[in-house]
């Protein structure tokens, strides 16, 4: 009897914008907004039954159009989201929310006003002073503009109690996602890196709800499955946090000998490492979490320890053997942390390999040999 | 009265001889190597002597391409965007605009009625997408560079190749032959793959109706399809098209005679 | 012609000066970036400050920045990251001198994000080698022409934060007379800047607002509230004023009046002034000129409001507007200055003005019918610069402006 | 035991075999057709050998078609390792091939500590010299002994291999020296190659693997760039076969001290 697990896969890796999205809007007649990686305050959306869907690129489509607006030295998500737009496919969005994760996304939102003037475009600045005492209550402000705004959008106030409601789904889907991540990091062998990024990678099309069950179904699978105990290199992926590596690499490294017990894929969808509180001031909430629980990432500044340390302690708390970069070709964010993150991983002695992939990436021996030669570093020298 | 025009390009250089009535009455085409003075030499004596002239007579000589402040006799230089323009209209006076596709660079121009350049775009610092692509293709497979375009015409399947660096294609034209993909439908998938980039590059300027294609690699059957598919319009396409450049050279020598007898010098 | 190139070498001796008091003064050392800076009120407590885009354009200008981004990458640092970030990571991990001498390691590392994201991931790696504290004053990009009241408290607040850190680290109080006295010298400054960028609507432009004034323009960002930066400005008006009595241009016989968006490719920029020379272009406005700070609009800063002067100038520097309101600038300038075509340069370095280029492009030759221009390169990396290139797309371009304008465009 | 090693690459295809001590004790290179399996046969029936009894260890692009194997390993691995045996005082190889150049740091065990793999727009370098040869209308094996007549190299500063071609068509045109720009091509090559290795951090001595270790012009380039000799030998181009055997020998001998105990 094939396993569970990889029926709730296969419906995962179907998951679209032309098909979930569509079907969404046709049969409860409500609206959509694309958010743009790699944190945005989906709740607000949420709340005003706006379904909030996550802008995941094109998956290597041709960008024939794009290439006509975007340089050559910008990463594949902006071009390839840009091609989908200018092709009508994102037609099903009433509208795009960009955040200030880098200076592309910062600029796109104003690339997406010009060509798609009949849209709703949000630029939302998250706070990168968290430290200041004026943070909350500006971010908190932000968010009550969102509020406004998709509330018009909506045709319809948001009001504090819709807004609590939805923070408890949040936190839920979010929980969903980290029991997952805990199992991964316990058997590994019972759930792949690739299934993991494809279950939760279905978040960003699915209503939320149906998402959660998803992934709790995925996971009680995932612990029952029989699979064979596999041994191979414990690594954590470091670097995905925005774009998204082709599926085939995830597959390629795994099938080279690595098992992947932690990542930053599609880390936007657990953004927060506990619940959002549900009582009071919903938005005042909501900033707090951002100021207080946000994870290490390239493209946040301000928390309480380095990002050297944070992944030196992701390394340790998952019990890797070694780190796999792996960032987005032109991805600034990722790319100057490098340097600094490897100096750390020296000191450290934990062995690392560094990749840059793009979403047109088509030939993968390249990133099998390496792997492999990472492998037989412990293989041939234990 | 004659005029000439030598385009010197990064492969190959070409020479028009023009007459008072704008008819081309001489050709010349020589590999540009490792000479360009002597190229742009050869390729001007024969273009002479098809004309059936000596150097003497031709009242003004207009250089063009790369190489065009090198041309000895050349008595003025302009680039080849202009000349280009110039040329493309004297074929097709309806054209709006010109895709070119050299050795290593690509050129959109959206020309007026009249022949002058509106606009135009080039590749940025990065050969790929350029000709040189489909000579890596080419030496890859192991094939003559003249025979892929026909040859792309036999592809039955959509394949699609998605890097167009001249230095990777090689990596991922084996792996597609590992995989047992036909030659035909590799070289179909090559040749799209070069279309979308240019079209990508002039689309920056907006296509207009009539589109002329030139450069060395318009002479590529495979590349007039690939393009005309993307486009899914008709291109225009002169048996000159290489001399497009050289020609419209020396349609402004003859512009530029005219122009200084009626300022009476 | 007694003022000629006084502007040009007042300004070597400043400069000059400058670096010999970072590098023998005395008082604190603070890190500062040049866009929207608060250079005021750290000047208040008497740092002495550096600016590390100042240095790696000065190394691009003198030709070593090519081997210090390659020391950079040889760190780890990729190819595709801002040429900027990687030749101020090669000069430290040269010591920290370059072609203008030694530089002071900081007491404090002032991050304004008004620029782009790249300064705060430059001043992170700058933190992890100096170890000293990281203020970072975030400022909201404005998402349309007026900045929300909430991002302009937050940016006021994060500056009464900023004072106290301040404090601490001069050891010194704030006093608002000396705040205020240096304000008031700002303002003065930019009058006179402003007097001088205006001058280029004359015929023939006195000065090129481009390739003159990103050295013209050095004080105003650099030594901004100093009685030096005042002076500075002052010979140089004398100067324009000369130049225009006696109708000289920074080109022999002005043919072309152009806006210039983008910054300059530094290792290249003789060579990239020559072809525009060649056919007699003048540059009458640039957007990189404006790249700190944007005084066309009337602001100045201003000692009855220092801080809301302050935070204002932060907030509305050209590389915090949304792309809507820098093309509402451009077009601003083409019609003031009287320019016939925009040249777009692109640079790969510096993405905040790079992105959204080509739409720019598109809305002013379709929808404005301007002529426009664009080209690409990078203001610091030398690898992506190709003279051959570069000379054929601008003598195409301007060949088809004479071509419109006499029917022979032979040169 | 007796352990062959071969490497299937793309150009060539080297066997070696090592004998129970660990030395080489024969050699043999064929070239590499379309048919990978047949040419991994040929190059082992071409290496003399005394036993018929063999481990066999591959390595090379084309490991995998190699179907009489016992083990597979990757070129950086069995490189360093055979790097190893052949320079002892080296603790860093440069392996220039056709499309990719790689740069491996290791340990004194051999294990590769470090490595970085040419894959951007500088990639190339083996087939850049072929068109640059092409270009000059040079035999390949003569550009580099020529090169090494340079006085006055060009300047090439592109990083992309096709635009740094076009550059050197332009030298050729203003009638610059045939050795400057020899030299000039090997220069820029030097310079993308050296900076793999800085990346990966210089220590100790530096070999030079692959067919380009033939090219005096090459080597010269190298040690200009990096400052310090650059280690070439005769089995050079063997150093991947060679690694690859001791390699499985290595871990026969492992497994059977894990048997044993």
């Amino acid at each position: 009897m094939p396993n569970p697990l990889e029926a709730i896969v296969e419906r995962c890796r179907r998951a679209s914008i032309q098909e979930d999205v569509l079907s969404w809007k046709r049969t409860t007649g409500g609206k959509a907004v694309g958010c743009f990686p790699v944190y945005v305050p989906e709740e607000i959306l949420h709340a005003g039954e706006i379904l909030p869907v996550g802008i995941q690129g094109g998956g290597g489509i041709d960008t024939d159009l794009a290439d006509s607006r975007i340089q050559s030295f910008v990463c594949s998500i902006a071009r390839s989201t840009l091609e989908l737009g200018l092709r009508r496919d994102l037609d099903a969005l009433d509208g795009m929310v960009f955040p200030n994760i880098c200076d592309v996304s910062k600029n796109l939102a104003g690339v997406w006003r010009r060509n798609f003037p009949d849209r709703k475009v949000e630029y939302v600045h998250l706070p990168q002073n968290p430290e200041s005492a004026y943070a909350e209550e500006y971010l908190r402000a932000e968010f009550g503009r969102l509020r406004e705004s998709f509330a018009e959008l909506a045709g319809r106030p948001i009001s504090y109690e819709s807004l609590r409601e939805s923070l408890a789904v949040f936190n839920r889907n979010r929980r969903s996602i980290q029991d997952l991540y805990r199992l991964r990091v316990e058997k590994p062998w019972a759930v792949t890196a690739a299934e993991t990024h494809l279950l939760v990678r279905a978040g960003r099309f699915l209503p939320k709800e149906v998402h959660t069950s998803l992934v709790e179904e995925g996971t009680v699978a995932a612990e029952a499955s029989s699979r064979r105990r596999r041994d191979g290199l414990r690594v954590v992926i470091e670097g995905a946090f925005c774009e998204q590596p082709p599926v085939e690499w995830l597959e390629t490294l795994e099938q080279a000998g690595c098992l992947i017990v932690d990542d930053d894929l599609q880390i936007g969808r657990r953004w927060f490492d506990r619940d959002v509180e549900t009582g009071g001031d919903p938005l005042a909430a909501l900033a707090r979490a951002y100021l207080r629980t946000s994870p290490s990432a390239s493209i946040r500044h301000g928390d309480e320890i380095s990002r050297s340390q944070a992944l030196v302690a992701r390394v340790r708390r998952s019990r890797a053997q070694g780190v796999i970069f792996a960032a987005a070709k032109f991805c600034e964010p990722a790319l100057f942390d490098y340097p600094i993150l490897r100096a750390a991983l020296e000191r450290e002695g934990i062995p690392y390999l560094t990749f840059e992939f793009e979403e047109k990436m088509s030939v993968f021996e390249s990133v099998r040999s390496q792997v492999e030669t990472f492998v037989e570093a412990s293989l041939f020298f234990a | 009265m004659l005029v000439a025009g030598v385009d010197v390009g990064s492969t190959a250089t070409k020479a028009a001889v023009v007459g008072e009535d704008r008819r081309v009455l001489g050709r010349g085409l020589v590999s540009t190597g490792a000479n360009v003075v002597r190229a742009a030499e050869s390729a001007f004596r024969q273009a002479l002597e098809a004309a059936g002239n000596e150097e003497w007579e031709i009242s003004h000589t207009v250089g063009t391409g790369y190489g065009r402040y090198r041309v000895p006799f050349g008595n003025s230089q302009v680039t080849e965007i202009a000349c280009h323009a110039k040329g493309a209209h004297y074929f097709f006076p309806d054209t709006r605009t010109i895709i070119d596709i050299g050795g290593q660079d690509t050129k959109g121009i959206r020309v007026g009625a009249s022949g002058e350049v509106l606009d135009f775009v080039m590749n940025d610092k990065c050969a790929a997408g350029t000709g040189r692509f489909l000579d890596a293709a080419a030496t890859t497979l192991g094939i003559g560079i003249d025979e892929i375009g026909p040859l792309s015409l036999r592809a039955q399947l959509q394949l699609r190749i998605t890097n167009v660096c001249a230095v990777f294609v090689e990596s991922e034209i084996m792996s597609h032959l590992a995989k047992g993909r036909r030659v035909d439908d590799i070289l179909r998938g090559v040749h799209l793959a070069i279309a979308g980039r240019s079209i990508a590059l002039v689309r920056r300027i907006g296509i207009e109706n009539e589109v002329t294609f030139t450069g060395g690699v318009s002479r590529n059957p495979g590349m007039v399809s690939a393009i005309e598919e993307k486009l899914s319009t008709r291109l225009n396409v002169s048996p000159d098209s290489q001399f497009t450049g050289a020609i419209g050279a020396a349609l402004f020598a003859l512009e530029k005679v005219e122009h200084d007898v009626r300022a009476g010098h | 012609m007694k003022h000629q190139g006084v502007g040009r070498d007042l300004q070597k001796q400043l400069m000059a000066g400058w670096y010999r008091e970072l590098a023998e003064g005395e008082g604190p050392v603070a890190y500062l970036f040049i866009s929207g800076n608060v250079v005021e009120l750290l000047r208040a407590f008497g740092f002495r400050v550096v600016y590390p885009e100042v240095n790696a354009l000065q190394c691009g200008v003198r030709k070593v920045a090519g081997d210090l981004i390659l020391k950079a990458e040889d760190q780890g640092y990729s190819s595709d990251v801002c040429g900027y970030v990687k030749n101020d990571i090669g000069l430290v991990a040269s010591g920290n001198v370059g072609p203008f001498g030694k530089l002071p390691k900081p007491d404090l590392l002032l991050c304004t994000y008004s620029g782009c994201a790249t300064y705060l991931k430059w001043f992170e790696a700058l933190a992890e080698i100096y170890r000293v504290p990281l203020v970072m004053l975030d400022v909201p990009y404005l998402r349309a022409e007026e900045p929300d009241p909430h991002a302009v408290r937050y940016v006021a607040g994060q500056l009464q934060e900023l004072v106290a850190v301040c404090e601490r680290i001069s050891g010194k109080r704030l006093s608002r007379e000396r705040l205020s006295e240096i304000l008031d010298r700002s303002r003065r400054a930019e009058d006179l800047w402003m007097e001088i960028l205006d001058s280029c609507s004359g015929t023939p432009s006195p000065f090129d607002a481009f390739f003159e004034a990103v050295f013209f323009m050095a004080p105003i960002y650099v030594l901004r509230g100093t009685e030096d930066c005042v002076r500075y400005y002052e010979s140089a008006l004398a100067e324009i004023r000369e130049r225009l009595e006696h109708r000289i241009g920074p080109v022999e016989g002005e043919r072309h009046r152009i806006v210039l968006e983008g910054p300059p490719p530094w290792p290249h920029f003789r060579a990239f002034w020559d072809l525009f020379k060649k056919w007699g272009v003048c540059c009458v406005s640039s957007t990189y000129c404006r790249v700190g700070g944007i005084w066309d609009r009337g602001f100045r800063h201003d000692p009855s409001r220092p801080f809301e002067s302050i935070a204002e100038y932060a907030v509305r520097c050209y590389t915090n507007l949304s792309l809507e309101s820098r093309r509402r600038f451009m077009r601003e300038q083409l019609e003031r200055f009287r320019a016939e075509a925009l040249v777009i340069h692109s640079v790969k370095s510096c993405r905040v003005f790079s992105v959204g280029q080509a739409d720019t492009r598109d809305y002013f030759s379709r929808e404005r019918s301007v002529p426009t221009l664009f080209l690409e390169s990078d203001l610091a990396d030398p690898r992506y610069f190709s003279e051959a290139q570069m000379r054929n797309r601008i003598d195409a371009f301007f060949e088809a402006q004479e071509h419109l304008r006499k029917g022979v465009p032979c040169s | 035991m007796y352990v062959l090693g071969i490497d299937l690459g793309s150009r060539t295809c080297h066997a070696v075999i090592v004998d129970p001590d660990g030395s080489v004790a024969g050699r043999s290179a064929v070239p590499v057709t379309a048919d990978l399996p047949g040419t991994a046969r040929r190059a082992e029936a071409a290496v003399e050998r005394s036993v018929s009894d063999l481990y066999v260890a591959a390595t090379g692009f084309g490991r995998y078609q190699v179907l009489f194997r016992d083990i597979a390993i990757t070129d950086i691995t069995s490189h360093a390792f055979g790097a190893r045996s052949l320079f002892p005082d080296a603790s860093c190889v440069l392996d220039i091939g056709a499309q990719t150049s790689r740069a491996m740091r290791y340990r004194e065990d051999g294990r590769v500590e470090r490595f970085k793999i040419n894959d951007k727009c500088a990639a190339g370098a083996g087939k850049f010299l072929e068109r640059v040869a092409r270009a000059m209308e040079l035999p390949l094996d003569e550009i580099g002994e020529l090169s090494r007549r340079s006085k006055d190299p060009v300047t090439i500063s592109s990083i992309c291999a096709v635009l740094a071609e076009s550059e050197i068509i332009n030298h050729v045109t203003q009638g610059r020296a045939v050795e400057d720009i020899l030299m000039g091509a090997h220069l820029s090559i030097a310079d993308r190659v050296v900076a793999l290795l800085r990346q990966v951090g210089i220590r100790g001595e530096i070999a030079l693997t692959g067919a380009v270790s033939r090219n005096a012009g090459m080597v010269a380039a190298l040690e200009r760039k990096v400052g310090q000799p650059v280690r070439v030998s005769s089995d050079s181009e063997y150093a991947g076969a060679i690694g690859a055997a001791l390699l499985a020998r290595k871990r026969l001998r492992m497994m059977s001290h894990e048997y044993s105990s």
